[in-house]
């Protein structure tokens, strides 16, 4: 963990409100685990606090993210033009535990935005996984068009590409194919990840990345907590003992 | 080199700059970025005698310029704290400021009185603006009376050191301070969080209510330390809204004989480090041999 | 078009945003610019039975977003306001809030018995945040106990509806607002500044002491608004760091039956304008035909 | 008076921390006053009130301001570039009387930064005066180079160039071949306007520029005011009643 100067070398629209921002940073970055994030400082004044994003991509001196316009601090992302320098903490957190047992099929469930949380795992994991991407419309599609070689299954819920209807309804279908040698990485929104619970068994390996506010991103504030079923201790700092958890034990 | 060195309680700490409560963790997640063994002390985050697992998310949200926690003081326990993370400070040589409460008289009392006595505790530093469960959940903080007998009994179970963190939520700081002097507080911690609330017009609700951070508490700080310290004579430890070394500078020339930084770190994790070194640099650019010289200072 | 009309003491008043005490002169300043009678009433700067000439300069200090004054209640007196500026307001018709206050109870209620009741004015403010001269510079808004003596007495003396302007430097506002209530106020106007100081670091010294305002008053406001809301069952005017119309809008869903403007009026001169603009869009974009709406809609 | 949108069309540094900031109006502006100011919107969200500025000069379509760098406001205003549009509100108070008897020789005398606001006064006013500048030192004399034609009298404190000394005391020699048929206009530090109060006879007309805190600089928060010789009144508001005051009314 380091907090980088990083200096924008490219802030792309890619479809809708979705953009891809890549950082030059002034320091080799190492040993980065999907599904790893960083704080950014929004280079806007009118924005006080870091902003965590999913790592999306990253080489030694380069770092980007995939970001959707939610509010206000990510509008002004929107908005930064190459060659502005910011402070980008990280890399923060556990990722995903890509070491699963070698009889185990990966299988990448991803919602919409989600696709940035998983998409250095897609990159990195060493056995083919099978990839379920779920997204509004056919614009959104656009997100994975780096992934086109890759088998990818797609739901669109206006039905304008592939499935109609939700991801986790698309992956049920091919989920009694499965049995249960499959190991399940997930991202999105936390209806997705309730709805995928509901679906599977319990003894299914299943790592989820959750979101929530944060403060400061390294575990300093508390502020970052989702309940587990931990009866001892059951809010879990997302930034510190997450944000990827096990589906079994947190409570949705 | 400027001396930044400040005596509080009969320990010399090596500079007058810590972290505020509940704004550094257990002191073991900075580890990654920087020593905080470079700070005066570390103070803990708010213990109580048995953990408490704090509020439900969300617990922060952000306001202009500044933030509303309402994290509910979640935390594990005085024992698990000894326990697990005393040995990082034994490690570090680092003095360690006891941040505790309770949700009644009685846990306050049980809590201080079960820390024992340590060569790094500077003091116990009770936040009094804990709300008191049996007293409809009003903080012990916002009466004189309530305060001079919480910390009054406090004293009789302790020999560390107290200081007591005041509420500025109340009708005069000074009188406050007052109570905890007359009762024997040894130092005061000024100031914690203000209330407010967040209304979010899209769902039409309250999703957090909680206490505010940030640069915004800077002149109410100031004020408070102020007129404090004309009042009291015991070191004063000044928090609130110190975002770089110019505010804590001001702190001092107010009256704080040592300054505590929480939401600043959340913007730049390297905001203590940062003050130190620039206070000691703007010590020596002034002519000034310690930071001693600063304290205090303002004209009125 | 949206209905912004609301009532206030059986005015109708043709939208629920003003101006706040002293942010807008006398009124006629705002002339060259956009015509005041837009706005839903005009409230006075602070007046008092005699003029007086308030504090020596500085009387402001940026802080960071916001700021600090000490204007020390600089006015005519009612006889000139009424005199000068009252034929204004006539010739447009707009409903006007006397804000007023005293140095002493007397001051208070000789000022209020007075002011004559007028058809355009809507109410008399009471500014409670002012400090009692005779009781040793301590306002009077503090206690609950002064609150109601002083609120009862103001009641007795005019027939005009009273509203009391409460100060956030207190250990309880919804306390205050009850004392106010009990003693017959017909409304609340919340919240006034928080004291704070500014300290010079390069002059050592401390330039100014005042009232904070601006957009970090917000979460202290609308928890003011939402909890004396709760307890006291008369309209509150929202005040404290509104800077547009979202602004606005939270604290209306707080429970504000009105709303007032102060500093953001300085950095922006149309910003009331701009806010009634907007939450007329807001009303209609959402679907709802009145500002009573959504005047505290929010859930808890 | 309005609140115009200005777009910066040339922000120049002159010497030291003096700086030129002109401002395309995006709406004609008339009638101004020499002595009169604007309000500015510093572009950057650090600075949350307007700052106040004499119209160094005007046309009808464009604004120029002269400035100091003196704290965080003008510091960032001096970073601001080309093309950035702000508000400016203006004008604002009330300038010099410039309707003088015809016998009286017009004397203007401007300290340093005070030369911006006596700057559009030199332009407009219709008897040629005598121009008495005071500055630190040399360099300083650049903020005059367009007055070059005009008569200046220079004072800088070093000695650098011209008289050596404060700007009063070289006025001071050449006060009594005035006698007392001059009107004086002058503008620069409370300082100075002390010295010459304390050196002119009762009977000299003189109108000086006061500066003080603004919060809204026009009539709102009666935040700016100075203290004059109105037992009644004593507390004016610079932005106004002022800028612009008569010597023998204020107490200094
Ligand atoms: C571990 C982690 C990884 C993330 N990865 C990505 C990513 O790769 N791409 C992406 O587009 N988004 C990602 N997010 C969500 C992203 O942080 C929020 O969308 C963003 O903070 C919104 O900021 P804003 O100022 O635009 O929104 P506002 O609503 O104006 O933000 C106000 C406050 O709410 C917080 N906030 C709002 N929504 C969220 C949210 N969903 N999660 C956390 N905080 C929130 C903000 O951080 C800020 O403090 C991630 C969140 C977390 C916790
Ligand atoms: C009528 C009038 C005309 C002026 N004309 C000019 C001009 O033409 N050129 C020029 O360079 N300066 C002029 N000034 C002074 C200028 O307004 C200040 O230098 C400027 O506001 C400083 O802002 P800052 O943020 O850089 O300084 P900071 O010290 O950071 O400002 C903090 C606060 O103090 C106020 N302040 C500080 N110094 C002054 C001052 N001397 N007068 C008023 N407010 C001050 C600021 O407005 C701000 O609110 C004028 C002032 C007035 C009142
Ligand atoms: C996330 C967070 C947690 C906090 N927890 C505590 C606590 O446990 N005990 C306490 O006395 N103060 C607590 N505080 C208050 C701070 O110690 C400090 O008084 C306050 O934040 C003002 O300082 P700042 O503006 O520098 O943050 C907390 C503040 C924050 C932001
Ligand atoms: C310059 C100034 C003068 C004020 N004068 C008065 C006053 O005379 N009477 C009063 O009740 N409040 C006065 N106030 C307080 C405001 O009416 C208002 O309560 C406060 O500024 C908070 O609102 P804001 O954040 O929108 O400014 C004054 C505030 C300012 C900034
Ligand atoms: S964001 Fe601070 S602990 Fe997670
Ligand atoms: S600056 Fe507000 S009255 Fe002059």
């Amino acid at each position: 963990m380091r907090d980088f100067e990083g200096e924008v070398i490219k802030n792309e629209h890619i479809t809708k409100d979705f953009f891809i921002i890549e950082f030059r940073l002034q320091k080799p970055i190492y040993a980065i685990e999907p599904g790893q994030f960083v704080m950014v400082k929004i280079p806007d004044e009118r924005v006080f606090l870091r902003r965590p994003f999913s790592i999306y991509d990253c080489n030694k001196n380069s770092l980007s993210i995939m970001y959707r316009i939610k509010g206000e601090g990510t509008h002004y992302l929107s908005k930064t033009p190459k060659g502005i320098k910011t402070q980008i903490l990280g890399p923060l957190g556990k990722g995903f535990n890509i070491n699963f047992e070698d009889h185990l099929k990966p299988v990448i469930i991803a919602g919409g935005i989600g696709i940035a949380g998983v998409h250095l795992l897609i990159k990195k994991i060493k056995k083919t996984p099978d990839i379920f991407y779920g997204c509004s419309d056919e614009k959104e599609v656009k997100l994975i068009e780096d992934l086109k070689a890759k088998h990818v299954y797609i739901a669109t819920m206006d039905g304008s590409f592939g499935f109609k209807g939700d991801v986790i309804s698309l992956f049920e279908r091919h989920l009694k194919h499965y049995q249960s040698s499959i190991c399940i990485y997930a991202c999105g929104p936390e209806a997705m990840f309730k709805s995928l619970k509901e679906k599977i068994k319990p003894e299914i390996k299943c790592e989820v990345l959750l979101e929530e506010r944060m403060a400061c991103g390294m575990g300093l504030c508390f502020g970052c907590v989702k309940k587990t079923l931990d009866e001892k201790e059951p809010y879990k700092r997302v930034c510190k003992e997450g944000p990827v958890f096990d589906i079994w034990q947190i409570s949705l | 080199m400027a001396d930044l060195t400040v005596e509080l309680f009969g320990k010399t700490l090596k500079n007058p700059v810590m972290n505020a409560s509940g704004t550094m963790g257990y002191g073991v997640e900075m580890e990654p970025l920087w020593d905080i063994k470079n700070m005066g002390a570390y103070v803990t985050k708010g213990l109580s005698l048995k953990p408490h697992h704090g509020n439900p998310p969300p617990r922060i949200w952000e306001e202009r310029h500044g933030m509303i926690n309402s994290i509910g003081l979640h935390n594990i326990g005085i024992d698990a704290f000894f326990n697990n993370f005393m040995p990082f400070f034994e490690k570090k040589e680092l003095p360690v400021i006891i941040n505790f409460f309770g949700f009644s008289e009685e846990e306050y009392i049980e809590c201080a009185r079960q820390i024992k006595p340590h060569r790094l505790i500077v003091c116990l530093e009770a936040n009094l603006s804990c709300p008191n469960i049996k007293a409809g959940g009003i903080s012990f903080g916002k009466e004189p009376e309530n305060v001079y007998r919480l910390v009054k009994k406090i004293k009789s179970v302790t020999e560390i050191p107290v200081i007591a963190k005041l509420t500025p939520e109340v009708k005069n700081i000074s009188d406050i301070a007052m109570a905890a002097y007359d009762a024997g507080a040894d130092g005061l911690t000024l100031i914690n969080t203000i209330p407010g609330i967040y209304v979010d017009i899209d769902n039409k609700n309250i999703p957090i209510k909680g206490g505010l951070s940030g640069p915004f508490l800077k002149p109410i700080a100031l004020k408070a330390i102020k007129e404090c310290s004309e009042r009291v004579p015991i070191p004063i430890i000044g928090v609130g809204g110190i975002m770089d070394w110019k505010d804590a500078v001001a702190f001092f020339m107010a009256g704080a004989r040592a300054v505590q930084v929480g939401t600043a770190t959340f913007v730049d994790p390297f905001t203590i480090p940062k003050i130190i070194e620039n206070i000691g640099e703007f010590i020596n650019s002034k002519g000034y041999s310690s930071i001693k010289d600063i304290i205090g200072v303002v004209n009125t």
